[in-house]
């Protein structure tokens, strides 16, 4: 119980350190992007209610925000709104940014959740696989399949599929996230898979899943690719290491030893990865999104920036930073839970 | 292993089931693609899925008819007082909005001082006018000054429903007591009366759309009229081939390339369609730039290229513009000079020209808009066809935010812009307004910067005339002067080409050239 | 002799592949142990002891080790040829090993209680039937044995926080855990200071008396070989060159190699006994000719250089060398008559 | 990771007796260093192979005008009867909708993407070093905080859409793209930097450099810096690869080359409407991205099999 308590404090005291941190970082991170929103040439409140809008609105939307004033009091004035959840009016969905990021992160979260199961769970079974049959020609298929799925960018691999599977196939649907007259779940998490299972409505989540398929695995590709390679080379690293043989010589079986006792310290590195790709592919999904009309926060950012819609920018690239700061906690976190000697070392440090 | 393949057997059962469940439900469905986004805010859209959209969520009082007229609509009748200012409109009685409310002369008048207090979207199609309703049917608009496009621009005052409108207004935005004017709410839901209502409106995807059984002219429903229109927003060439091949998209967008139509047109049960719009495409030429600022440079240009090849590059069917409105306007006046490749002609203007003995060392820009790639071939023809007669161009892409900033300012604006450029009402004076007149000078419609005081007093006064035969030889006047005076290149009359499901009943051709109505969706048939 | 040795490796040859070619480590060992035989092995660091055991119990990785030729016979039955099934339960309960470096024998990941009760779970088809508590009481009971204390904390520790010494106890609990007919042990303690590699040896040679297990010990040190074992291979550069009872080894030691390896006794651990003989362990991908020792023995004769010996009774055929001077005598008259080496 | 291969001979250096010998003995060092180096790379036929594309790549990029067989279809030019022709005999890759020949303009392709690789990568690399070795060198410290605080709020955001949203704000061209990827790159290399040069600080050898008194510039850059030479040229190897791919990002969504000119990206760009019929105006110009980065991760790969191998 002692030993609980003092690893639960532990915990919190590491937690509570990275919170500090992070929010410093997103601090610096606000003014950087507001930096870069505002050197823009032009009028944003003229640019948000077009070149028709009268004078006298525009003078007054001006006045809203703040623009009138020096630079550093409207960064005051937006860091203040941003704290409190309002980002501002989005210039190409004219409506608040808030209901636009509450509206699109979800779609987003769940492409790039379902690409990261995959990623994980195909990267790491194929890099398993290249390891232990490593320099047959399993492996060198392996090999072969990821440098291709490493060096073909994702958008490269999403025409592909819809030609394949959407058009010369017709075996999977080609847009959005449901059917035509699939009733939609209630609203909870916003993830159309989560909600139909959480409604029980098996035929929604079916139909959401098909649609998940092709972006999802365009997604997943890259990555996944990027995942098996590392987790081959540590596997066959660690593959030599004296205790994988001592627990062969226990008379433990294969299974064992490499489900469980090669698995496990050959995961660090690939986790630490998978997070950051997963963090990336949130920003880096936005052609991929577009192809296959998803509506999701990467697009709706890039477009953002093609019609410098700045509220929409500024926005957008502070929710991704949170998630990519969330995710390096989270790597911190199971790295540490995968890896007693840095948990060690971290406790020493305290 | 066997787990794994167990797992995936489950799985790909489940697809089939899944896919077996979510099987097409009976009602007619009609869906097209839409370059995106989507305003259905009758105060905020203009472009052309905004104002396909509002032609079917809302009514007007008015209605573009094809001939290019306008009907009674809402309106059963209107009286013009003598002066021709004030406009007064008797309104059909029982018009029933989406939720059930009666429409309302009150309606109107807020509808006309919403639209103009936000000024946003064809506020400025509408001429400034004071609205009042004296009672339940009868508005009146009384007008600063006449004009002829008044009842023409009717057809952009689309009606909302004033109580639903305020019940949904946010008290915090930038309209004073009017709060935010319900535009956030109007972004993804309709106040209308119109033939189809808004069912669902993801933003980023599609806008669902159900027939209004409860329309007040629902006999004008085609008997396949669509029970459920979707307008998908995405026009990427592949996406939307794979829904046409499936089944999954009656008619696509007008963006697909020449290359993409043809092979759509070779896919079973597809026909492509076309119809004039009233969409041309000019050269903008910078009349204050040398070595254009010499109309007989601008003159040798206009003959050394060549329109016939650009015409081939374009859709079978293409027409070059005769002058400088499009020839679907009313008004428009088929004979004026027209520039047809001539190069003995060219050279001749070149000479007259004062930078004719040194034109080699004004080298031009042609600057076309990065969003619309076909572009990039005409400015490439054209930077050949130049070099015949030794004029040096350099070809430059920019997005069109750079184009609509660089050309707000003169000293920004660069020797040649090459753009579409739509009329919003079937009027002539109309676009030689937005081409020509000094007070566009200063925006992406024109990189003319003629700024002259005689011409732009000479279109307002055709545009304030009522009487429509008196208008239009005015405007045929004027469409000769610009003609002559060659501020820029009239290239072509754009074509508009959809591929279209043979499911789908569909005369565009019939149907008013104004922007939005050529889907107007009670005269589109589906057949299952 | 008639019975079946417990562990019978004859002509084992084994190559790594590396970058470059092929490093031919074993070249033909030969090596026998009977039940409740205690056999020392001794040779310099890199002679090959350590692949011969890990080829034993084909833990060694492959690749890049290759296996080229030769027989296992690990009670009668040929351990080359077991399938995985047969290979599992053949090591732990038949067979198993302490290695050399505690530290790199443990996985760092998981708690010694982890490990341990992995290998008393999967060490024989009752076994893996027990209850948890069942496996949990032998674990404790496992590291109480190796004398480490406070066994039920030591089963939630990660190896990191363990000193050196317990880490060796533990490898040897758990090795023993299985309770096998054979331990290897190679060269348990060296990497522990003398005092601490002493006791561990204690114990180690109480625990295999108690339970009467066979043991190959491999080391360094001749004075634990001396006090342990019943037999001794002596290897060099991947041969085995002398076998012999202990005390008629340190009696009469007949390979020139062993002869050398006994003028350096007085040095204990490892990389010392080379000092005694000029000269360094061959390289291994272009390996000498004939007998690998020639280039540093006093000895040698141009046969040696040709033709690799074969193990030759000095005696009897308990004690045998692979040495051309335990020819035949006229032979090696003959042999010596082709004038010197170098 | 590190490679302190070269300490016993620098060591041996400080106490020579005849310098002229020893210079001698470190060139043949050195050579017999590069020899087994090459050696063990040309053992590797991936390794070999990325070398060979590189090096194809970089001569055509070079030579394009003369190894185009189309060389003025990168420029302004037109050809309508000659318009979307399939890959054949004339034009072996086919050519896009003006009728220029998509061989020729991938080559010249070549020379915008490792222009843009080699420009970013000569920007952020110095800066990105150099910072790295301050703060890891004066670890603990007020600039160590600075430098590595303004280093974590670049590394909070997936480079690509930082790099995007600068672009985004400048005018739209190669210059501006390759800035604003730059802009973005640099904290990587510190972060890689500053780990090792913090690492290494308290390596016998600096701290031998600081107590006879060696200035810091000596104890950075000829010290510390040699040290870490090969996982740097690692990454720069692997990052030409990304470089390439995050500019044919910004290409396509029409943020960096402009046409006419042939960028990789915006070829891919333009081709994408005229999928799946005319799939060559797409694809191929996709294919050379794909050729340069495998090119460059596979030589990348390779170092770092080397390097690691010689450190064990």
């Amino acid at each position: 119980m002692q030993r609980q308590a003092d690893a639960l404090r532990r915990l919190g005291l590491f937690l509570a350190r990275r919170l500090v941190q992070s929010i410093f970082v997103l601090f610096g991170l606000s003014i950087l992007i507001f930096t870069i929103a505002r050197v823009l040439p032009g009028d944003p409140a003229r640019t948000a209610l077009g070149a028709r809008a009268p004078q006298e609105t525009v003078d007054r939307l001006r006045e809203e925000m703040h623009l009138n004033d020096t630079l550093p009091v409207q960064y005051t004035y937006w860091l203040g709104d941003a704290l409190r959840g309002d980002f501002g009016m989005s210039l190409v969905t004219r409506r608040s940014v808030t209901t636009d990021i509450a509206e699109f992160l979800p779609a987003s979260l769940e492409l790039v959740i379902f690409a990261g199961v995959l990623t994980l769970v195909g990267g790491i079974a194929l890099g398993t696989l290249s390891a232990r049959y490593k320099d047959s020609w399993v492996d060198n298929l392996i090999r072969i399949l990821s440098y291709a799925g490493v060096v073909t960018p994702a958008f490269i691999f999403a025409i592909i599929f819809l030609l394949v599977f959407g058009l010369a196939l017709d075996w999977l649907p080609s847009i959005g996230r449901l059917s035509e007259g699939v009733p939609k779940p209630p609203l909870v998490t916003g993830l159309i898979t989560v909600d139909a299972l959480l409604a029980g409505q098996l035929a929604t989540f079916w139909d959401a899943l098909q649609h998940l398929i092709m972006p999802g695995v365009a997604l997943a590709l890259g990555s996944m690719a990027q995942e098996a390679r590392i987790t081959r080379a540590t596997m066959a690293d660690n593959l030599n290491k004296d205790y994988i043989a001592a627990e062969r010589a226990l008379g433990i079986p294969e299974r064992v030893v490499m489900g469980r006792f090669l698995l496990k310290p050959s995961l660090i590195p690939t986790i630490s990865i998978f997070a950051l790709d997963f963090a990336a592919n949130l920003a880096n999904a936005f052609l991929v999104e577009l192809i296959f009309n998803w509506p999701g926060i990467s697009r709706y950012g890039v477009n953002a920036m093609l019609r410098k819609d700045l509220n929409a920018i500024t926005a957008v690239i502070l929710i991704l930073g949170v998630v990519f700061i969330l995710m390096n906690i989270v790597v911190d976190l199971v790295v540490g839970a995968l890896d007693p000697r840095i948990r060690l070392r971290a406790a020493r440090s305290d | 292993m066997k787990a794994l393949s167990r797992i995936l057997l489950v799985f790909m059962a489940a697809l089939l089931i899944g896919s077996a469940v979510s099987a097409q439900d009976e009602a007619r469905s009609l869906r097209i693609t839409f370059s995106w986004p989507n305003y259905i805010d009758p105060a905020v859209g203009s472009d052309f899925a905004s104002s396909t959209s509002l032609a079917n969520l809302y009514d007007t009082l008015v209605f573009p008819m094809g001939d290019g007229t306008v009907s009674p609509w809402l309106a059963e009748s209107w009286t013009i007082s003598d002066d021709g200012l004030t406009y007064t409109f008797t309104l059909r009685q029982g018009v029933m909005f989406h939720d059930g409310s009666e429409l309302l002369a009150s309606d109107v008048a807020y509808s006309f001082t919403r639209l103009k207090e936000i000024g946003e979207g064809y506020a400025y199609l509408l001429p400034a006018a004071t609205v009042a309703a004296s009672d339940d049917t009868t508005v009146s608009f009384t007008l600063e000054q006449p004009s002829g496009l008044f009842l023409p621009s009717l057809v952009r005052l689309y009606v909302v429903n004033e109580d639903l409108v305020r019940a949904n207004a946010l008290a915090d935005g930038l309209y004073g007591e009017n709060g935010d004017y319900g535009k956030e709410w109007l972004l993804t839901h309709d106040a209308g009366s119109g033939p189809y209502m808004v069912e669902e409106f993801p933003l980023a995807e599609y806008l669902q759309m159900a027939k209004y059984d409860g329309w007040w002219n629902a006999a004008s429903f085609v008997p396949n009229a669509a029970d459920r229109v979707r307008f998908i927003g995405t026009t990427e060439t592949a996406t939307v081939r794979s829904l046409m091949a499936d089944g999954e998209l009656e008619i696509t967008d007008q963006w697909q390339t020449n290359e993409a139509l043809t092979a759509l047109d070779g896919l079973d049960g597809v026909d492509i369609k076309t119809f004039p719009t009233m969409t041309s495409f000019y050269y903008m030429m910078n009349n204050r730039l040398a070595p254009l600022d010499d109309v007989h440079c601008r003159r040798a240009v206009a003959y050394a290229f060549n329109y016939q090849q650009a015409l081939a590059l374009e859709w079978p069917g293409t027409q070059q513009m005769v002058g400088p409105v499009p020839s679907t306007v009313g008004g428009h006046n088929p004979d004026v000079t027209v520039y047809t490749r001539d190069l003995d002609k060219a050279r001749e203007e070149l000479a007259q020209c004062q930078y004719g003995a040194d034109i080699a060392s004004y080298p031009i820009d042609v600057v076309w808009i990065a969003e619309v790639p076909a572009e990039e071939r005409f400015a490439l023809l054209f930077q050949a066809n130049m070099a015949d007669i030794g004029l040096p161009v350099n070809v430059i892409s920019n997005p069109w935010l750079s184009v609509v900033e660089n050309t707000s300012r003169q000293e920004t604006s660069s020797h040649i812009v090459t753009i579409y450029v739509a009329s919003d009402l079937a009027e002539a004076g109309l676009m030689l307004q937005q081409r020509y007149h000094s007070s566009t000078a200063p925006t992406w419609q024109q990189n003319e910067w003629l700024l002259d005081p005689d011409l732009d007093a000479r279109i307002m006064d055709a545009l304030n005339t009522a009487d429509a035969g008196e208008r239009f030889a005015k405007y045929a006047e004027l469409q000769a002067y610009i003609a002559d005076l060659s501020p820029s290149l009239f290239l072509y009359d754009q074509l508009q080409k959809h591929a279209v499901s043979s499911r789908v009943e569909w005369t565009p051709e019939a149907n008013s050239p104004v922007m939005g109505y050529q889907f107007y969706l009670p005269l589109i048939g589906v057949n299952s | 002799m008639a019975e079946t040795p417990l562990l019978e490796v004859k002509n084992l040859s084994v190559s790594f592949r590396v970058y470059g070619g092929m490093l031919r480590v074993l070249d033909g060992v030969n090596l026998t142990v009977h039940a409740g035989e205690k056999v020392g092995l001794v040779g310099e660091t890199g002679c090959g002891k350590t692949t011969t055991m890990k080829t034993i119990l084909r833990v060694v990785p492959q690749p890049p080790a290759v296996i080229n030729s030769g027989e296992i016979r690990f009670k009668g039955r040929e351990v080359l040829k077991m399938r995985q099934r047969e290979l599992t339960d053949m090591r732990g309960q038949g067979i198993s090993m302490i290695f050399q470096d505690p530290t790199a024998a443990l996985n760092p990941v998981f708690t010694v209680g982890q490990q341990l009760e992995a290998a008393i779970r999967y060490a024989s088809a009752e076994s893996r039937r027990m209850p948890r508590q069942e496996v949990r009481r032998r674990a404790v009971r496992a590291l109480s044995e190796v004398a480490l204390a406070d066994p039920e904390r030591l089963l939630d520790s990660y190896p990191a926080q363990l000193s050196g010494g317990m880490r060796q106890r533990v490898c040897i609990g758990m090795a023993l855990s299985t309770e096998p007919e054979l331990l290897i042990a190679d060269e348990p303690g060296t990497a522990l200071d003398v005092t601490i590699q002493d006791q561990v040896l204690r114990l180690l040679h109480r625990l295999v008396e108690e339970k009467h297990t066979s043991v190959i010990l491999i080391t360094h040190t001749l004075g634990i070989v001396r006090q342990i074992t019943d037999r001794v291979y002596v290897m060099y550069a991947g041969s085995v060159v002398e076998v012999a009872p202990t005390r008629r080894l340190f009696a009469q030691p007949s390979h020139p190699y062993t002869q050398g390896l006994m003028a350096a006794v007085p040095r204990l651990s490892g990389g010392g006994i080379s000092d005694g003989i000029p000269g360094r362990i061959p390289d291994y991908m272009n390996p000498p000719t004939g007998c690998r020792f020639h280039p540093r023995c006093p000895h040698a004769m141009p046969v040696c250089k040709r033709q690799k010996p074969a193990l030759l009774a000095i005696e009897d055929a308990e004690h045998q060398a692979a040495c051309f001077l335990y020819d035949a005598p006229e032979r090696v008259r003959a042999y010596q008559q082709e004038g010197g080496l170098t | 990771m590190l490679n302190n291969a070269s300490q016993p001979d620098h060591a041996v250096g400080r106490s020579a007796i005849d310098p002229h010998r020893l210079a001698q003995i470190e060139r043949r060092n050195r050579r017999e260093r590069w020899g087994r180096a090459w050696y063990k790379f040309s053992r590797n036929p991936l390794s070999v192979l990325g070398l060979i594309m590189v090096v194809t790549i970089t001569l055509m990029a070079i030579f394009a005008p003369f190894v185009a067989p189309y060389p003025q279809h990168a420029e302004p030019f037109t050809d309508f009867a000659n318009a979307s022709k399939p890959p054949g005999g004339q034009y072996l890759f086919g050519t896009d909708e003006i009728g220029r020949d998509i061989l020729s303009r991938c080559i010249f392709g070549f020379r915008y993407a490792l222009v843009m690789g080699v420009a970013v990568l000569s920007l952020v690399v110095p800066v990105g070093v150099l910072l790295g070795l301050v703060a890891g060198y004066f670890q603990g410290t007020i600039i160590d905080t600075i430098i590595m605080r303004v280093t974590d709020i670049f590394l909070s955001v997936p480079p690509l859409i930082l790099a995007l949203a600068v672009a985004s704000v400048l005018q739209p061209n190669l210059t501006n793209a390759m800035l604003a990827v730059s802009l973005m790159w640099w904290p990587w290399y510190t972060r890689l930097v500053y780990g090792l040069a913090s690492a290494l600080r308290n390596e016998y050898f600096v701290v031998s450099a600081e107590t006879i008194g060696a200035g810091t510039g000596h104890i950075l850059f000829r010290e510390i810096l040699p040290n870490m030479v090969s996982p740097i040229l690692t990454k720069m190897s692997l990052d030409m690869g990304w470089v390439v791919i995050i500019g044919s990002m910004l290409s396509f969504v029409g943020l960096g080359v402009q046409p006419p000119t042939p960028g990789l990206g915006t070829m891919v760009a333009a081709g994408a409407r005229f999928l799946p019929d005319q799939w060559w105006i797409a694809i191929f110009p996709a294919l050379a991205i794909v050729v340069v980065v495998l090119g460059f991760n596979l030589l990348g790969d390779g170092l770092r099999d080397l390097f690691s191998a010689e450190e064990s």
